[in-house]
């Protein structure tokens, strides 16, 4: 078997995975304040940045299939939003866990969260469009246009939603423009998970995206199938 | 194109004058959703300006989505978007028409809810009043040219309704954060200051939208 | 201030969301692939019946 | 004057997994007119469509004015008149109003006088200021082809023109073709039985399961298996 992109991929994730797990759980020191629980930020903080990605990624691969209209385009644009959809609930599922010995409540409506869960609900309703609506370019173009507003609609988003408090930590960009964490284990520690849930997501993506190609694949097929039922009809 | 976007902006007023069914839905859901939500409320929570303001968005958005999907249906009736389509006009007219369109029908609306408003939360009638009609209509220029880009593709699709209300009401989040406290400062007679940041919130939500709207319009009339 | 329950529940929620899924798309890749197999097998026999090139003079297009 | 006015190479449209036109080769030059024949579901609706550019082509180019037609800029649009299975008229308007709201679409000079004049032109006189939703289907058709006629088009594609016009419509439609025609324009119609247009040697075609042919010819299985194979 010829190597691929997503067999390195993988391969990366085998390593980068239980490297990563290995130094949240054995080789950085606990955090001072916030206790054991610290520990979630360093998968936490990955799976959101993956699931921006996933969204910009999306709403990139939209736009050109708005433009050039080919398939494969549409195909990257869903699988993109599927597996940013993941990563964005796990986001919303560890902030929770993190939340609550924290903060004593799982969900407050604080601005960083508050923004996040409306990102959600946006691929919410992509991805319902894509479950619900009939599988034509139509519903195609529609999904295309959905997730490039929705992309522009995220800083709006984040300014309006300034108005409030927030009490999420800053802890990568603090006021002061250094980042918060004071022992260089906890940052090597983070650029390792950092790399695994990249690699794993972009795993995940290319797996996605193998099984829309192979489904695009088929379609194609049963038309030519179907075209040569049909020319079979229509001869004499 | 002024000519193409006004005959289309009359026809649609024409087709409104002439038992057009959109201004009336508008009104009675308005109405629905401010006494559902007095009875709610109840009296004491009911009796904040706050609770006034969100009332009047909530009313915005809940009936300004039917409404501009049942506007945008109109023009599939008999097929009338095609004929549009191959008409001279631009697409991006067609759709700077019936935003424009959708609009004025809710402005209408807006203006029964807000008398309705006044009345059921014992609000005052005076020149501060006045003050929200900016806001509203910035508000709904937003949803109308949401709601009138994505519902021309879903409402030809089965479940098309419930799709236009999923997509568009996230979308319509920030312009809903900016407008209910924008209200809420005006109801409570707040100094205009307090007023400024969520107007501009809204302004640039409306041109997002908009410009959005007039660039991708005809990637979904096709 | 012990709370390794939720650490824990963190780790494991984020694990099995993701083998879950891996399982899904992993399911659905099998079930597309076998039937491309198919789909490519019906093409291929399709050609080798029509194969015999012979002009039949009248055209087509 | 040599450009076609309307042209299709190898257009080949697909619904889902439904070939409805395969490879179809068509041209249509100054003073022309074509009749496309064929059954129910042979694609002859399909063809119109794909010709305006209402519908995505899966394979080949619809061209009109020697233009791509989905880059046809808005002042030759203007030179088209098309009428589909639908009429595309707002029921809830009259019939004068339907006219000059076409007319004004269509940057006529003077909207009321055209839509007048058509009204006269086509028999709808006596309708005029009746809803598009209270007129008989004939006069609808009626209306419907006013409302293509009425920027003055150089090419127009009829969709079944005459399938629910009297006699006497008919021969209205015979002339407005002939006219135009005669002034080098040229036209499209399709239906589901052999017609003669007036005056004019038309180009006969019939479509049969999505392939243009000539009206005698006989489709060639081998070919179209050939065709699709490679």
């Amino acid at each position: 078997m010829r190597p691929s992109l997503g067999a390195a991929f993988a391969a990366a994730g085998c390593v980068l995975v239980p490297a990563a797990l290995f130094m949240v759980f054995v080789y950085v020191p606990t955090e001072a304040s916030q206790g054991i629980v610290q520990r979630i930020f360093y998968f936490h903080v990955p799976c959101a940045w993956v699931a921006f990605l996933g969204f910009g990624l999306s709403a990139v691969a939209g736009a050109f299939y708005l433009f050039f209209a080919q398939q494969v385009w549409d195909d990257i644009g869903y699988a993109a939003a599927e597996v940013g959809m993941l990563f964005c609930t796990l986001v919303l599922i560890t902030g929770s866990l993190w939340a609550k010995p924290i903060w004593g409540t799982w969900w407050t409506w604080d601005s960083r969260l508050t923004t996040t869960f409306i990102l959600w609900l946006l691929y919410a309703g992509y991805l319902l469009l894509r479950a619900m609506g009939e599988e034509n370019e139509q519903v195609a173009r529609l999904a295309a246009v959905v997730a490039i507003v929705a992309v522009l609609d995220i800083p709006l988003i984040v300014i309006s939603v300034r108005l409030w408090r927030t009490i999420h930590p800053a802890v990568l960009v603090t006021r002061s423009g250094e980042h918060g964490l004071e022992d260089p284990r906890m940052l090597q520690t983070l650029a390792v998970s950092m790399l695994a849930i990249s690699a794993l997501s972009a795993w995940l993506f290319w797996l996605r995206l193998k099984t829309l190609r192979a489904k695009s694949r088929l379609f194609e097929l049963r038309r030519m199938l179907a075209t040569a039922q049909a020319i079979g009809d229509g001869a004499p | 194109m002024l000519t193409g976007f006004c005959a289309l902006l009359h026809k649609d007023l024409t087709l409104e004058r002439r038992g057009g069914r959109v201004v009336i839905e508008l009104c009675v859901l308005s109405l629905l959703v401010l006494v559902v939500l007095v009875v709610a409320y109840g009296p004491e929570t009911g009796g904040r300006p706050e609770s006034a303001a969100g009332a009047l968005w909530v009313a915005l958005i809940l009936s300004g989505l039917p409404g501009a999907s049942l506007a945008v249906a109109a023009e599939h009736e008999n097929d009338c978007l095609t004929g549009l389509r191959l008409s001279p006009l631009e697409p991006a007219t067609i759709y700077a028409a019936k935003v424009a369109a959708v609009a004025l029908s809710m402005a209408v609306s807006q203006a029964a809810t807000l008398l309705l408003l006044v009345l059921f939360f014992n609000l005052q009638f005076d020149l501060n009043l006045l003050r929200l009609i900016p806001i509203l209509l910035l508000g709904t220029l937003g949803l109308c040219a949401l709601s009138t880009l994505l519902g021309t593709i879903t409402s030809r699709l089965r479940a098309g309704e419930m799709l236009l209300a999923l997509l568009t009401a996230p979308l319509y989040v920030p312009e809903l954060i900016a407008g209910v406290k924008a209200s809420a400062a005006v109801l409570s007679g707040a100094s205009l200051a307090a007023v400024v940041l969520p107007l501009k919130i809204l302004a640039a939500c409306d041109l997002l939208f908009v410009v959005c709207g007039y660039l991708l319009f005809e990637y979904l009339a096709g | 201030m012990n709370h390794l329950s939720y650490l824990f529940a963190a780790y494991s929620i984020i694990f099995v969301a993701v083998f879950l899924y891996v399982i899904l798309l992993w399911r659905r890749q099998v079930r597309l692939e076998a039937e491309l197999l198919r789909l490519e097998d019906e093409i291929r026999e399709l050609a080798r019946k029509m194969a015999p090139p012979e002009d039949g003079g009248a055209s087509a297009t | 004057m040599t450009t076609a006015l309307v042209e299709a190479l190898s257009l080949s449209v697909m619904f889902g997994l439904r070939p409805v036109l395969t490879e179809v080769n068509l041209k249509l030059e100054r003073g022309r007119a074509a009749v496309i024949t064929g059954a129910n579901g042979a694609g002859k609706s399909t063809l119109v469509h794909a010709l305006c550019g209402l519908i995505g082509l899966s394979a080949g180019q619809a061209r009109m004015f020697g233009q791509d037609i989905r880059r046809l800029r808005a002042d030759d649009r203007r030179r088209v008149g098309v009428t589909l299975h639908r009429s595309m008229l707002y029921l809830n308007l009259t019939a004068r109003e339907n006219l000059e709201f076409y007319a004004k679409l269509n940057a006529c000079q003077k909207p009321s006088e055209q839509a007048a004049r058509w009204l006269e032109r086509l028999g709808l006189g006596a309708v005029a200021e009746q809803r598009a939703r209270d007129l008989s289907r004939g006069m609808e058709q009626r209306l419907a082809l006013a409302r293509a006629m009425i920027g003055e088009p150089e090419l127009v594609l009829f969709d079944e023109p005459f399938a629910s016009l009297d006699r006497q419509g008919a021969a209205v439609v015979g002339e407005l073709i002939q006219e135009l025609l005669a002034r080098g324009g040229a036209a499209l119609l399709t239906s589901h039985e052999p017609l003669t247009v007036k005056g004019a040697e038309p180009e006969n075609y019939q479509l049969v399961s999505g392939r243009l042919l000539p009206a005698a010819a006989q489709p060639s299985r081998r070919t179209a298996w050939r065709w699709m194979l490679t």
